[in-house]
């Protein structure tokens, strides 16, 4: 028997496996046991309510998708009345995806989500901001800094940094991180890409360009990972187009500590069983009796002690 | 079917794979704990050979025992690749999924205004208003005689059948405005239920707001997921505590027939 | 009958289909006539004799390529006198790829590359280095402008800047060459990416990381163009994951002025026919008289100015 | 096939694909103007379904009015996809590529020694050889008796084969240099070939030095275009002007036998 068990800093999960923000929700309860997993991620929350993008908001690429959902929400003060409820009917450990304009805003949000059933929160530094060409705070290191920073001083709950791919040094962006902080990385948010109609020959999307996610993303998001793994000690999501177990286990090989599937959701509802499933048959047929014993295997500088 | 998890990947055979008329195609799978789960209006969300996001598709024919069926429009790539599938090729339905209509046993009448693709959707409703007893007015609106799938839609159903076409020019908007009233003065219908066309739903909300008839209207969006995740499926609605973005996927694809707001 | 002809800058092509650096030579000729394309472009020249990366330099990916190739080569001096004059048989215009490790070293081998038979140098200042975690010159502004405006100083030729995806602003890098003089940009130049080989646990290249190129690719690199198309009046040349004359299309659309086939050869050694084939298709099934009608006419601004 | 373009894609039907042993597949392709164009030594960059990249395969079988057949080991997706092909399938064949083997009519015996895969690539040669009355010593290595190809090998030729197993011990180094030794004493080779075993062609080099005969061996790598476009392809080798990085699909496969350099 494998042992999936891991740990991300202070939380300890029972399966390297969680969904991605904003590819999930506790609908999917009707698909299977959500308590399967090894923690729960939730759409971003953002302090006010947002309307989102203009449809479409999803377009299919070859490879992958393409979206520009804009994070539409109620707003902290109803997910808090409304939805939080519904996630403390799950034993699964429950992190809160949390968005801001400011990083005041970031840091009055997170003391406001330091309440009983959220486990931590996933600070979404990297969701392309379309007004601003996709810039986001993850674009630079001082801003991610200083957003993750705020947040650290507002409360005791683990803050995990979500990355973005639209940076040029990412292992600087990863370090800042690290010294504000933060007690993981996720690694990484969607990469901004652009499809067009040629029907329309206009945009696909609503909003013009989007997040690009998916298969054809995977490749970037294992060298963000790679990069990342050797940057920092912190222990790092692996994020990016996992869709089978093989796939995670490329992740885990450079450098992550656990996984978390978005897209391969919308293909294949099981999907995060499949995964899980997969990187246990990949364990025993190999002859690894610990999930974490994968962790930064391919590693030039291995055994990488972040993890521990 | 497992009560727990309702919602699931369901691999079917492919028992037949037809073209209807020049633009669409009719599958028929052998999927049954799906087929026996479906109520009309719901969707199902089909793996497309080649392509890497499922597309929604309203089930056409459902019912314990009998094949599940879909009727579409060749539009793109997703749908061309579902028109390529054989007899004997698998199909990975994911459903049912989506809030259906609304049928009350103690209604006596439905009427149901099609157009277009909009047959597909409406006509499973039809089907088990008819097999239930109610009396169906079927209004249903194509570019021509051709175009027309009135065998697919009526699937040998007794219902009073109207047909417009814009060839002749009865399916313009204040002739099939004169015919719903005529309808509706000759046998009230208990509810409207409309699909496949924006001047059409326009029209019936105006005549079921004034005659005061309840409605349901069933639209559509692009969609990700299919299970209520994304977001990426929105429609503005008008409820109760004002307008809302709903998800078609979850809220709809049916909606309240004035709820729906033409775009 | 589509006109197909096309100018970037001072050059006219009489068709907007190139084949992309590193991907092309003079061996294709064994598979069509070259002088069906708009112009020759080849491998990146270095001023000294480089060996290049260990192998494997490619991997597979689902959707893609990955290599690290290295740019292995003879070196300036023996291009001239060996390479050089079987490109001077071919008719259509000689694009001379360039690298080299220092601005200085940039403007030296320009010089000496003003030779009768080329009709251009394409900059190549966006290669990923992987010594230095895949960093590059066209990473940010300054060092980008630095190499273009000293190349731009020593010779007449033309100029075309090949920018980066790895930068977290390629708008600005865009503006930087455009203001150092570059007549054209090539958008772009591979993405890093990563891929493990689960038989020996350690990356699939001999280098480790990778370039990642093909259909995977082209929501980037189309987004990419967008992004510059917005921010110069340069004509830009498309390049990343361009299969099928659609692919072209949606590039011309989104600003570019002519487009670049690289992997898509591996795939299919025609394929830069097939592309061109599918362009003109489309333009007469769409009524448009020519090719260069496209340019730009899925951007906001549009009719955009810049092709001009 | 256009004189003035040799190299093309080329669509051919598959005649058979068959399993041969556990580990190895053939397939046998309808391809007439490339089939009759291909020489020993070259090969043919496939597209294999459902993958990306083609991958590099030597002809095995080949000539005028002769379908065109490859001999591989399923060693991965790509050949997997490949074996996964049936009769009535197309396959696309990029080709032929490649350095070929030099074969002299005035040679009167050549000296093949082959492991493994190696087999599909020098089986060809040999049968030319054999065909144009040149006398062919072969030595054919494998895991057991079980593994080894002989009849794919000989193709029914009348050759001189010595076989060796790891299951016996007698593919052993020093064992199979007893038997080079003796086999060229006996009747002494123009020339000897290799392909397949790292170790084997060391020894050979060794030998053949001594014995001062010319020889070439066929070597791999992994490759991208297979049309000396990309340079992925490199192995080193020892030339006149020193060592040399060359494109095994350009330059190669088939190298001077003492310029490869063992790795
Ligand atoms: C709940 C629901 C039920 C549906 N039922 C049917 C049905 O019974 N029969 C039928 O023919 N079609 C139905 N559709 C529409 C069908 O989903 C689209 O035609 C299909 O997704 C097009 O995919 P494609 O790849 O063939 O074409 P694409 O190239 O993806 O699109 C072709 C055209 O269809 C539009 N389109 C794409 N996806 C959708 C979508 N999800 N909803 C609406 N328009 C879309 C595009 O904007 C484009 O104009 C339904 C849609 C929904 C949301
Ligand atoms: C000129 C040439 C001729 C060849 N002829 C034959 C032949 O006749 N029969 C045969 O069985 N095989 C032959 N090969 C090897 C064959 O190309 C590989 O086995 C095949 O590409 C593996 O692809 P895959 O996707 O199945 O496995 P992959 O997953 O791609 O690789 C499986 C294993 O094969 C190795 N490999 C992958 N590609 C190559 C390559 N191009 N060359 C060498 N090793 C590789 C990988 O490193 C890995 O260890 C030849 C190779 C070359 C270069
Ligand atoms: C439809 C959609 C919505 C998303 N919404 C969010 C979000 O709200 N917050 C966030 O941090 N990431 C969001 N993401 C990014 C994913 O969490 C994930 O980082 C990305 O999709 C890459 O993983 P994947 O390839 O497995 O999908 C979204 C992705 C998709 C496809
Ligand atoms: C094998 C290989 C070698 C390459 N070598 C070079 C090079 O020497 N110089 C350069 O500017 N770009 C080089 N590139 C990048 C291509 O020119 C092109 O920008 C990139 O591959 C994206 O286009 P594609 O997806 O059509 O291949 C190379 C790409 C590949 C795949
Ligand atoms: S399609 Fe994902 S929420 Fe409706
Ligand atoms: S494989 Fe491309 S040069 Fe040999």
């Amino acid at each position: 028997m494998v042992d999936l068990a891991t740990r991300i800093g202070r939380l300890a999960l029972a399966s390297p496996v969680m969904p991605a923000s904003g590819t999930f929700g506790a609908e999917l309860a009707e698909v299977f046991d959500l308590n399967r997993l090894g923690a729960l991620v939730t759409k971003s929350v953002t302090p006010e309510p947002r309307r989102g993008n203009p449809t479409p908001r999803v377009a299919e690429t070859g490879q992958g998708l393409l979206n520009s959902i804009g994070i539409p929400g109620k707003g902290l003060a109803a997910w808090l009345a409304y939805d939080l409820p519904v996630w403390r009917r799950f034993s699964a450990p429950l992190i809160v995806s949390l968005s801001a304009p400011t990083a005041t805003a970031f840091a009055e949000a997170a003391r406001a989500l330091t309440v009983p059933g959220v486990a931590a929160i996933e600070a979404n530094i990297s969701c392309p901001n379309l007004e601003e060409d996709g810039r986001a705070f993850a674009a630079d290191p001082g801003p991610a800094a200083a957003a993750i920073a705020a947040m650290v001083a507002a409360t005791h709950l683990p803050i995990w940094a979500k990355l973005s791919p639209n940076t040029g040094d990412v292992a600087a962006v990863a370090r800042a991180c690290e010294a504000a902080g933060a007690e993981a990385l996720v690694v990484a948010n969607t990469i901004l890409g652009l499809a067009i109609d040629l029907d329309t020959l206009a945009p696909a999307l609503g909003a013009g360009m989007g997040g690009y996610s998916g298969p054809g993303f995977k490749p970037i998001a294992l060298r963000l990972v790679w990069q990342c793994a050797q940057a920092v000690r912190l222990p790092i999501i692996g994020c990016g187009g996992i869709t089978t177990g093989a796939d995670a286990v490329e992740f885990l090989a450079a450098g992550a500590t656990a996984v978390q599937v978005g897209t391969a959701t919308f293909v294949q509802p099981e999907a995060m069983l499949r995964v899980t499933e997969g990187i246990a048959d990949f364990c025993s047929k190999r002859g690894y009796a610990r999930v974490a014993d994968l962790t930064g295997i391919a590693l030039p500088n291995y055994p990488r002690l972040a993890a521990e | 079917m497992d009560g727990a998890f309702p919602v699931a990947a369901h691999l079917g055979q492919v028992l037949a794979s037809e073209p209807v008329g020049a633009r669409y195609h009719r599958l028929l799978i052998d999927a049954p704990a799906l087929s026996a789960a479906v109520v009309p209006g719901q969707f199902c969300h089909l793996l497309c050979p080649g392509l890497y996001l499922r597309r929604p598709m309203s089930v056409w024919r459902a019912g314990p025992g009998q094949p599940l069926g879909f009727l579409f429009r060749i539009a793109g790539p997703g749908t061309a690749a579902l028109a390529g599938l054989r007899a004997g090729d698998v199909l990975d339905a994911m459903g049912p999924v989506g809030r259906p209509f609304s049928l009350d046993p103690s209604w006596q009448r439905i009427l149901v205004l099609a157009r277009g693709v909009g047959l597909a959707t409406l006509s499973l409703l039809a089907l088990r208003a008819a097999a239930s007893g109610i009396a169906v007015t079927a209004i249903l609106s194509a570019r021509d005689p051709a175009d027309l799938m009135q065998a697919e839609f009526t699937g040998g159903a007794a219902m009073d059948l109207r047909t417009v076409f814009d060839s002749d020019g009865s399916s313009a908007v204040p002739a099939v405005e004169a015919l719903l009233a005529q309808d509706i003065a000759r046998a009230r219908p208990d509810a409207v239920f409309t699909c496949g066309s924006d001047r059409l739903l326009r029209l019936l909300q105006t005549i079921a707001a004034r005659e005061n008839i309840p409605g349901e209207a069933a639209i559509e969006q692009r969609m990700g997921c299919a299970l209520g995740l994304c977001f990426s499926c929105v429609r503005r609605i008008a409820t109760a505590d004002g307008p809302r973005d709903l998800r078609v996927c979850r809220e709809g694809p049916v909606f309240d027939l004035q709820g729906v707001e033409a775009w």
